[in-house]
């Protein structure tokens, strides 16, 4: 009844307790370190372009101007690590700014009426984390309808109505800037959240358990990890926090209308998946993210100080969108075809495809010619 | 504001970047609520004549989507560019304030056109006509399409949030209160989101609800065109008639059917004429914003800058013109 | 000799730079069933799917019919007539089980439209020849490990292909089923199909194996047929050493009663359960496919928590509604589907053996990597799973690794209740004698242990007291002295309603 | 085997087990429910000239949805289907303001390759460039709806400038019933009977339940997703000529943010997200709810600010309560 027991170099040889060796350039095919040199090439392309780019002044102007999209995407990222979605997070936040507009035309000090906005986008994640994580149904289907339900009441709060003039102490929340600096106060908030969640994601149990519960939810469940409260809380949490940036923009805004924020979900989920997550979870780092997020607003910027047209710039945004992933997997294509046997199918098909797509071009400026002759 | 007693608040003195000096600006920006909609596009024509005019260059920039976020990025990365003069159409007349103010504290003349932003956030707004001049002519024109006995007419707007449509609806409402009009019967007011499809569907939910129903006026180019659309489509040509502004060749089609006989609008492009004219007064110093100053705009002659306790500093264009089966043609935009 | 039907020359094969299969050669003739043989990570399932155009081999040449093959992908290898049931369980979880079968080859009428009626007739023929009855409409996402390995079966043998591929299919089969599945290898063969069998169960390849081929570390080591070898000589070429006993059980000192289950219900799944296990105990739990022993296990554990009944556990009542809780109470389960539920297989091993316990290697919830590492480390050393590094993905591993690195993981929150569902499922037989070894020395610490396992001899050699479920009875309580495989398999076999009348 | 017994009873029919092969009951029971309260505040919904309305508003969705279904059964989602009608609409309305005298089948060949074309792109970025579907195609809703602006210079195809022809391809009436209904029904029943009875069809569902396991079986997953996209370009393509139809313009937004609709319509009529589950049935069903929820809600005179707080809700109601009856269902 012996098995022969394995001395100590046996076992040196059976699994080692080191990391694969990285080779030198394959550290920079990292996607965090790309989304960084684009943001180089950004910033020096612009600054050759238009003087106006690099000033201090009109950086610190446009950078609020992210700072929503930038909070609602720190609790979207958790989400989307465990393979879920939030597409209510627009319409929580124009739920709750609209609750606090609403107390505030009825003569509630701000603070008050700032609060139960909260409280009510809380409880809108609440919402969606109770019918996600213990109704069991699809976070996108639940958003999805929620999305349409927050929308609507903040609709139902305010009505056509608008709520304005909002004490300055409140606007700072929004407009002010820190201590005299250009540095704008939402900034100072967007990152001070983003360290917290990033440090959650990545140095604690809960985050460990994200990634787990986004690459196998029942492997993850029999681990004892607690799936449902954890994806219930992480709800709860996008919930205030898109309350919080609805509070922001108002404040930014210095007004609250219902349709405040219309739209944003898809920026927020745009610079989450442009940082490199996995829409369908267990991948992706809070720092690809806050790249993109800086990597877009800076495109943004320095496109609208070229006059470039707010069409071009989402197809761009699109585009970059697309390239980014499918960049990295070119290499790897061809590598695939090299590999594969010459077939007459693959070669018609790409012959045909060239065809159809010249033809539909051919026909796209064909039939267009009429606008040409126009202007 | 300068009509503001107090003074002007300023930040930080550094902030406030080299003026553009007034005597060589140039550059003006005409901005839309969206790129892609006619209305704006026709008016970019005529603010292009002004530019010819003036000898000046005016840009036509607009979000992409009629959302206030959009815009105010849009407007960040034009005051970085300090451009002379804004002359914008407003996707909300409150959240633009903060933006409008960062624009004339970087020394550029912003007037808005079509849509205002609270007088606080800009110099001058150009306003196309006076709120009481389009509310009573809708109300004119319904009553004309209903006939002497009257009957019931419905409203059907833009989105409720925007405020040029709330106003008009509210001088709608005062109107009808007075005698001439107490036949006609308001039944119900509904919001179609500028949207095609929600606006058709809406007007085809009102006259399921009220089949005894006269007059939808939709003071909404979109709007318009969507419920004359459907009143065709259901056959009530001649029991339904549709009114209120629309543009000449979205109409065109429903004047000639008579599903929608007449509407009113003023010239989108004269307004954008006179924005660009306002604008330039304002950059190169010939007006300073506050009442009474006059200038001259081009082919359209002189103008005066009014004060309204409601809309502030102002500019009126004019009566809007009434567009039926008889002059239809005479317009192409 | 024959002409061989298929037959592979120097194969070689490397994952990122490591190389799994080196200079491999293999031959297989029409009419034959040929073992392979070797330990878990030896490279049998790289070897399979090199030969199905799954994997593409870096050097060397498929022959098929002494004609020089390549195969892009598993289409390719279906159209040229082989046929495949891979060791990573496929099946369409949304599909119903009778469509399962024929995905892909749906029969049709007219050429263009699927026949319905056909392909539940046919389907319906097929397990019935297994032997089996299992609902057609069934969706396969309710099927239990061992029903989807009987619907895999059923799918490879409707395809009538010229060669036979099965990377162990009886791995959760009970005595009754792989005989069943013997009878039809046995009637293929005689029919000319060529079969290549993968098991660890070593009496199976002597029951029905003409040779054996065995690897190791991916290499060639040895072709024999199975008449003239033994069962020593194929585990010295295997491991390259002897192993003596398999069932190394120690009698250890029986102590308090642990973990005590009274009447445990639940609606439509199993009825009145109960049993104890004391610390030093081995309680072994026997029964056919779909017994209902892992609904036991997994509701016992918190998962589908039971709707009546007790669980006392060191003799308090306790409810146990998550496996939070269960591990909370010092219960851990290794549970029968490692794939869906044992592993994270796209993490890599060590944050994978960490998962169930990382309270222990973090402070205020900051993970310490460096403990975490060393404890990942000395885990994976002790159930001596093979990889590269600790550092590698789960999925990379072969079967039987996986199945370490789940063991691992589940000692590492040191329990006192341990519930082990089909433990050595796919392990090979030296690491099978390793963790056998391992319970009796846990049992000896005072663990209390409740073993499923379909095989009975391992039921057998391992337990201090046996329970036998059926249709979700219990049907049969053998101390280790009076069981034997004839009252054990009577005991399933039993008409449970009539039990229950007494 | 002498040991061998069937272990299981052969199944009883009884009627859970009917209910729980029809997948859309709880869908069903939604509708009459809401159509009963309904009915009684606003006894006008009850009309056929209602009925006619609700499907006239919903065929379109219809149509857009199923493929929307067909490429969420993959496991995928086609966001850019708003962006491609838009596309397509400009385009053919361009095409029908130069040339009146196109005959009307022409059109909807040319809307149907003009999808198919924007669909394939779509494919090709998804198959070729292992682009997650739902990044492609947010992509690719962005970069379609951009080009619509660059087609047409922010310019609409007006009602005047369109021939009747176009207009009566929506409009015409057979036996009463208009056409865009007919056209509907015909889409749907074939999209059934691809979806049930063909080996693609099948496939499709089999890709979605587990792509390795279809690799295994023998099906080329990245042909089926090819496939999968170019229906849906298909079928928004011909959503595209029936919009120009119904609404007798091409504008520059035309159905911005319908992805939504569409996604909506699919997964209340049943359609996991996570793949391999769905049918034709249900997601008429789902779209037939959504025309339903819009009508009854201007009907019963719920104040417009609170409309949509009331379609929110109800839609949510609609999935929990499918939800909760389906796994009473499939319980017993
Ligand atoms: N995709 C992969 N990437 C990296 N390494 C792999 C991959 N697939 C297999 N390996 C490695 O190849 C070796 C052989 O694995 P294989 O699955 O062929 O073993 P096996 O003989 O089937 O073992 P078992 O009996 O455990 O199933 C293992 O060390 C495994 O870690
Ligand atoms: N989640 C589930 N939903 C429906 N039926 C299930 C579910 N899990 C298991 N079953 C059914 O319950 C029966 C008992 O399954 P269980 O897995 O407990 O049996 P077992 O004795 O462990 O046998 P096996 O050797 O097959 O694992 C099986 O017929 C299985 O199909
Ligand atoms: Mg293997
Ligand atoms: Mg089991």
């Amino acid at each position: 009844m012996t098995v022969e027991t394995i001395n100590k170099n046996q076992q040196e040889n059976i699994i080692s307790d080191r990391q694969a060796r990285k080779s030198f350039f394959s550290i920079f095919l990292k996607w965090e370190w790309l989304l960084f040199v684009l943001i180089l090439l950004v910033i020096f392309i612009n600054t050759r372009l238009s003087p106006f780019f690099l000033n201090a002044i009109n950086l610190s102007r446009t950078s609020s101007d992210f700072m929503e999209i930038g909070l609602m995407m720190l609790p979207m990222v958790l989400i989307i690590v465990t393979g879920n979605i939030d597409l209510s997070v627009a319409s929580n936040m124009g739920m709750s700014a609209s609750l606090m507009g609403l107390m505030h035309n009825m003569g509630i000090n701000i603070w008050l009426a700032a609060l139960a906005g909260l409280t009510l986008g809380t409880l809108g994640g609440v919402l969606n984390g109770y019918l996600v994580a213990y109704v069991k149904l699809p976070s996108l289907v639940v958003t999805l309808g929620t999305f349409a339900f927050f929308r609507g009441i903040a609709f139902g709060f305010l009505g056509d109505q608008a709520a304005r003039n909002y004490p300055s102490q409140f606007t700072f929340i929004g407009q002010g800037r820190v201590f005299d600096t250009l540095i704008p106060f939402s900034v100072v908030l967007f990152i001070a959240l983003a360290l917290i969640f990033g440090l959650v994601l990545h140095r604690t149990i809960i985050g460990r358990q994200l990634y787990a519960i986004g690459n196998n939810e029942p492997a993850a469940k029999y681990s004892g990890v607690p799936v449902e409260k954890i994806k219930f809380i992480l709800f709860i949490v996008s919930g205030f926090i898109s309350a919080l940036a609805g509070l922001v923009l108002a404040a930014r805004f210095g007004s609250t209308r219902p349709d405040n924020g219309t739209g944003l979900e898809l920026a927020v989920i745009t610079a989450a998946v442009l940082g490199g997550l996995d829409i369908n979870g267990g991948k992706g780092s809070m720092y690809g993210a806050t790249l993109a997020l800086v990597l877009i607003g800076l495109l943004r910027f320095g496109m609208g100080l070229l006059n470039i047209q707010s069409q071009v710039q989402s197809m761009v945004i699109g585009l970059l969108l697309i390239v980014s992933i499918l960049v990295p997997h070119i290499g790897q294509q061809i590598r695939f075809l090299k590999q594969v046997k010459f077939r007459w199918q693959s070669i018609l098909m790409t012959v045909g495809l060239l065809v159809v797509f010249t033809a539909f071009f051919i026909f796209f400026f064909w039939s267009r010619a009429p606008i040409i002759a126009q202007f | 504001a300068p009509a503001d007693p107090e003074p002007p608040v300023v930040e930080d003195v550094e902030e406030v970047e080299e003026v553009a000096d007034p005597a060589e600006c140039e550059n003006y920006v005409l901005v839309p609520k969206n790129l892609g909609n006619p209305y704006f596009d026709t008016g970019n024509v005529g603010a292009q004549e002004a530019a010819g005019e003036l000898g000046i260059t005016v840009l036509y920039q607009g979000s992409a989507t009629a959302d206030a976020s959009e815009q105010i990025t849009l407007l960040n990365s034009l005051i970085a560019q300090q451009v002379c003069g804004l002359a914008i159409s407003a996707n909300d007349e409150d959240a633009l304030v903060p933006t409008g103010q960062a624009a004339m504290e970087a020394g550029i003349a912003v007037v808005t056109w079509d849509s205002a932003i609270a007088p606080a956030g800009r110099d001058l707004h150009i306003n196309q006509a006076e709120l009481e001049g389009i509310g009573r002519v809708q109300i004119e024109m319904a009553s004309r399409l209903a006939g002497p006995d009257g009957g019931e007419i419905a409203i059907l707007s833009a989105t409720s949030t925007a405020p040029n449509q709330n106003a008009w609806i509210e001088v709608m409402e005062q109107v009808l209160t007075e005698p001439e009009y107490a036949n006609l019967e308001l039944v119900e007011i509904v919001y179609g989101d500028d949207d095609d499809t929600k606006s058709y569907n809406e007007a085809q939910a009102l006259f399921t609800k009220y089949p005894d129903l006269k007059v939808i006026i939709a003071p909404t180019t979109v709007g318009i065109a969507a419920s004359a659309r459907a009143v065709t489509d259901a056959d009530l040509i001649g029991q339904v008639f549709v009114t209120g502004l629309g543009t000449p060749n979205q109409m065109r089609e429903y004047v000639k059917n008579g599903s929608a006989p007449e509407f009113a609008l003023w010239n989108p492009a004269d307004l954008a004429y006179l924005s660009v004219y306002a604008m330039h007064a304002l950059a190169t110093g010939e007006i300073q914003a506050s009442a009474g100053e006059t200038f001259t705009a081009g082919r359209l002659g002189e103008y005066t800058v009014e004060d309204d306790p409601d809309l502030g500093l102002n500019v009126l264009l004019g009566a809007p013109f009434v567009y039926d089966a008889d002059n239809i043609d005479d317009f192409d935009w | 000799m024959t002409k061989s039907i298929l037959k592979l020359k120097d194969i070689s094969k490397s994952f990122s730079g490591v190389e799994v299969l080196h200079r491999v050669s293999f031959d297989l003739q029409p009419g034959e069933v040929h073992a392979l043989l070797g330990e878990n990570g030896a490279g049998k399932s790289t070897l399979v799917k090199v030969i199905t155009g799954y994997h593409q081999p870096d050097h060397g040449d498929i022959y098929l019919d002494d004609a020089l093959v390549q195969f892009v992908d598993t289409r390719d290898s279906r159209q040229a007539g082989i046929a495949a049931i891979y060791q990573e369980l496929s099946l369409f979880p949304d599909l119903d089980v009778a469509e399962n079968i024929f995905v892909g080859r749906h029969p049709q009428s007219f050429g263009l439209k699927v026949d319905w009626r056909k392909l539940y007739d046919e389907a319906h023929e097929l397990l019935d020849s297994l032997g089996v009855t299992i609902d057609l409409k069934q969706k396969a996402r309710h099927l239990s490990i061992a029903q989807q390995q009987i619907v895999e079966i059923a799918r490879a043998f409707s395809i009538n292909a010229r060669i036979l591929i099965m990377d162990e299919p009886t791995s959760s089969l009970t005595l009754s089923e792989v005989a069943e599945l013997f009878a039809l290898v046995n009637n293929l063969r005689e029919n000319g199909t060529a079969i290549i069998f993968i098991s660890h169960r070593l009496e199976e390849l002597f029951e029905i194996a003409d040779r054996v081929t065995v690897l190791r570390d991916g290499n060639y080591i040895a072709t024999t047929k199975s008449k003239e070898t033994s069962r020593d000589d194929l585990l010295r070429k295997m491991v390259g050493r002897t192993i003596s006993s398999q069932y190394p059980k120690t009698e250890a000192p029986l102590g308090e009663v642990v973990l005590q289950v009274d009447q445990l219900t639940s609606e439509g799944l199993f009825t009145d359960i109960s049993f104890e296990v004391k610390s030093g105990e081995i309680l072994g739990m026997a029964g056919l496919v779909g017994a209902g022993r892992t609904n036991v296990a997994e509701s016992i554990f918190g998962i589908r928590p039971a709707t009546s009944g007790k669980i006392l556990i060191n003799g308090l009542e306790v409810s146990i509604n998550s496996p939070q809780q269960a591990i909370g109470l010092g219960l851990a389960y290794v549970p029968e589907d490692r794939q869906q539920h044992g592993l994270i297989p796209a993490m890599q091993i060590t944050p994978n053996i960490s998962l169930p316990k990382l309270d222990d290697f973090a402070k205020y919830t900051w993970i310490l990597n460096k403990k975490e590492k060393k404890f990942a480390y000395s885990a994976a050393l002790q159930m001596e799973v093979r990889a590269r590094s600790i550092w590698q993905l789960a999925k990379e591993l072969s079967g039987g690794n996986q199945q370490k690195v789940v063991l691992a993981k589940w000692l590492s929150t040191h329990p006192r209740i341990l519930i082990l569902d089909e433990p050595t499922r796919g392990i090979d037989v030296g690491t099978k004698a390793a963790v056998h070894k391992l319970m009796s020395d846990l049992a000896a610490d005072g663990l209390a242990i409740l073993m499923i396992s379909s095989e009975l001899p391992e039921v057998i050699g391992m337990s201090d007291r046996i329970i036998v479920m059926r249709e979700g009875f219990i049907t049969g309580h053998f101390m280790r002295s009076e069981a034997t495989q004839e009252n054990v398999i009577n005991a399933a076999t039993k008409d449970v309603r009539i039990e229950n009348l007494s | 085997m002498t040991t061998q017994i069937s272990r299981r009873t052969t199944p009883r029919i009884n009627v859970w087990d009917l209910l729980a092969r029809f997948r859309e009951v709880g869908i069903i029971v939604f509708i009459l429910l809401l159509g009963a309260v309904v009915t009684l505040r606003a006894p006008s919904f009850l009309t056929v000239n209602n009925f006619r309305d609700i499907l006239m508003n919903i065929s379109i969705l219809a149509i857009v949805a199923l493929g929307q279904t067909i490429v969420i059964l993959t496991k995928g989602i086609d966001l850019s289907v708003s962006s491609m009608i838009g596309l397509v609409a400009m385009m053919v309305g361009f095409v029908m303001r130069q040339y009146p005298e196109t005959p009307i089948f022409l059109i909807v060949l040319l809307g149907m390759a003009l999808g198919t074309i924007a669909g394939s792109f779509n494919s090709i970025i998804i198959t070729f460039g292992k682009v997650p579907p739902i990044i492609a195609t947010l992509g690719t809703l962005s970069v379609y709806r951009g080009l619509v602006f660059f087609y047409s210079g922010g310019t609409w195809v007006n009602s005047f400038e369109l021939p009747q022809s176009i207009k009566m391809l929506s409009k015409g009436r057979l036996f009463g019933v208009p056409n865009l209904i007919l056209i509907a029904l015909f889409i749907s029943i074939i999209v059934y009977l691809f979806l049930k009875f063909t080996r693609t069809g099948r496939n499709i569902y089999a890709v979605g339940s587990n792509v390795e396991a279809a690799e295994y079986a023998g099906i080329r997953p990245q042909r089926i997703i090819f496939l999968v996209y170019l229906i849906s370009g298909l079928l928004s393509g011909i959503g595209a000529v029936l919009w120009v139809s119904r609404f007798e313009s091409a504008q520059t937004n035309t159905a911005l943010g319908f992805e939504l609709q569409t996604v909506t319509a699919a997964v209340i009529g049943g359609v996991s997200i996570s793949g391999g589950v769905g049918t034709v049935t249900g997601v008429v069903l789902g779209a037939i709810l959504l025309g339903i929820i819009q009508n009854a809600l201007t009907l019963v005179r719920i104040s417009p600010f609170w409309q949509l707080a009331a379609q929110g809700l109800l839609i949510l109601i609609a999935v929990v309560l499918d939800k909760v009856i389906y796994t009473r269902v499939a319980r017993n």
